[in-house]
């Protein structure tokens, strides 16, 4: 089966995240396609390039980027809520004249649409937030 | 037609279960995962929530979730899945509905 | 961004649930934007409203008081997107008094068997 | 020694406002900010919780919250205060307990 | 980073009231930090379990199994800290049905009355 | 009075930071000193520069800033809680080799121990979360 995942949480703040990474992981295995990760409302800070975990605890945006590459996921981090959450690709930091950019290169920034087109191409749609 | 509904919390937190148990349909499967399997830890106030459930409708917790919090007697009326079981029941029922 | 339109397939039928009130937290906007974003792309879609969510309906907010974006004022362009089945939960509404209140626009107050309907006929169900 | 409990939820969402309750004492004084709000509009779930406070604690809500909810008829046991009220309560009271 | 060591003024009564099942949020990791870190400075700590916090001391926590840090693991390091007064609200436990339950460390079980009581004798509570 | 403000959650995901603002706005006005503002939790995201809110919205990071900067508010942003959340100043992005910093200027890392030191040197402690 084809599953869009749609991640609403910040890493570790809230279980979500890492319970959508295990189900990720767990469909994979299993045989099944992500036809799309979209990180919306506070999940954008799962696409961060800047977080740095504590040493003794799994660092979650690097398992997303391995899973990512590892299986070419289709990925997207929606845009309107990454602006308000201060992340930004190389585009919107120079549209807004911000000195710094750290969106994961695994992720894109795109709208609400690429939710709702995956919604009409996919088997099924979890939503994982708090 | 028959919905998955996955949540994440117990009723003593929110409205958030009660909802859901309130649109519970015969055919239709319950998950429990996160803070929400503390709802089927076997305590008096837990065992009255489950009274009354439409018939026909599997409930099931995610094991995990129970071993984190140290949870060892889960009530009868719920079937153990691991993460592989949760990617089953999603497949199995056409729509799943993440209440949170 | 080249929003990738859908229209290549037959439009589905999107339930959006709207469970929390407004202010306090922003997935009542969150959950305004992805409606209005299913009604750009062509779905056929249902906005209820349900537990704390039926407060985001009451009349007179004033937001600019704590600096914030006021919701209902969005509430009237649904009908320019054509968003026109938006629902309210009775039972939400009576547990909150509201049961008899003015509401910032005019919705299809409906009961646990139709929202049960609603859920069977959506191809996805959303709850924010 | 006296206290300020501030509480942003209202009962009908968490436990928050209900546990604040069960530690007040007199001399208090309460004060329902942001959702809090919801829990002093007029209704008979809300009067009913109201009833049995310890005597000499006195209730505030904050109005711009009251004003954003489009709440009008707040129960008439709270005082309305607006931003500069919170601040004159938190030096008033000896230390601010924040539940959310 | 300096640590402005607050030694030059007499310690102070701080109470942490943790609130919250552990694993599904963070705010429990959050207070027991807290509490590690007014010790740390020398101040006369009280560490409270009350509501959903008294979860956490539930026994035979196995968080591996969810990729997270096990939290009561670290309530061993609180006696090296010199934290010694540690409660969990009776009310809570017996709501939950773990007012038998084994617990992960020694606790003392204490009613309303000695709840107001720690409050009252604190200079500062928090509450996560 | 001498008055330590606490914030505990993100600007806009929950209505405390704007909360607090207000707050801080009053007491200020009112003749009252603010001895430190400390940053906790997710409130860390408050004091970072990359945020773009929507044009309708109060851009509540740069609030702060300005708020800081006028009154010379000492602000403290939990160094543990910032890294989790990928909020690093030059020299957390320099430590773990990541190539963007993103920490307001108006804001200082450091440990929890300046919010006991704050407790202890102030009249009136007031935290925000949700």
């Amino acid at each position: 089966m084809n599953i869009t995942v749609v991640i609403h949480t910040a890493p570790w703040s809230h279980q979500a995240s890492a319970t959508a990474l295990r189900f990720c992981e767990a469909a994979l295995q299993a045989g099944h396609g992500i036809y799309r990760l979209f990180f919306y409302y506070d999940g954008v800070h799962n696409t961060s390039t800047l977080a740095v975990p504590a040493q003794d605890e799994l660092d979650i945006p690097a398992a997303w980027r391995a899973l990512i590459e590892q299986h070419g996921i289709d990925t997207v981090s929606c845009v309107s809520s990454a602006l308000k959450r201060g992340i930004l690709n190389d585009q919107e930091a120079r549209r807004y004249e911000r000195e710094a950019s750290n969106l994961a290169a695994t992720a894109e920034l795109s709208g609400l649409g690429q939710l709702i087109e995956a919604t009409a191409h996919s088997d099924r749609v979890v939503n994982f937030g708090a | 037609m028959s919905a998955l509904h996955v949540v994440n919390k117990p009723q003593s937190r929110s409205q958030t279960l009660r909802s859901c148990l309130r649109l519970l349909q015969p055919g239709d499967a319950l998950l429990l995962i996160e803070d929400g399997v503390y709802a089927c830890a076997d305590t008096g106030e837990n065992r009255l929530l489950w009274q009354n459930l439409p018939a026909d409708v599997s409930c099931h917790v995610l094991q995990p979730d129970l071993d984190a919090r140290g949870i060892t007697l889960p009530l009868t009326a719920f079937a153990l899945v691991e993460d592989a079981g949760f990617v089953d029941l999603v497949c199995r029922h056409d729509k799943t509905l993440s209440w949170f | 961004m080249t929003e990738e339109a859908s229209g290549n397939s037959e439009p589905r039928t999107l339930t959006f649930i709207s469970r929390r009130s407004p202010y306090g937290e922003d997935y009542p906007r969150a959950c305004l934007d992805m409606v209005m974003a299913a009604a750009v792309f062509d779905q056929t879609v249902n906005y209820v409203f349900m537990d704390d969510g039926v407060y985001q309906l009451l009349n007179g907010q004033q937001p600019a008081r704590i600096h914030a974006k006021d919701l209902s004022a969005h509430f009237g362009a649904l009908s320019l997107y054509g968003v026109e089945n938006v629902f309210a939960d009775h039972q939400s509404l009576l547990e909150r008094g509201l049961e008899n209140a003015a509401l910032a626009m005019p919705v299809d107050v409906v009961d646990n068997a139709r929202l049960q309907q609603l859920i069977n006929h959506s191809d996805q169900v959303f709850l924010l």
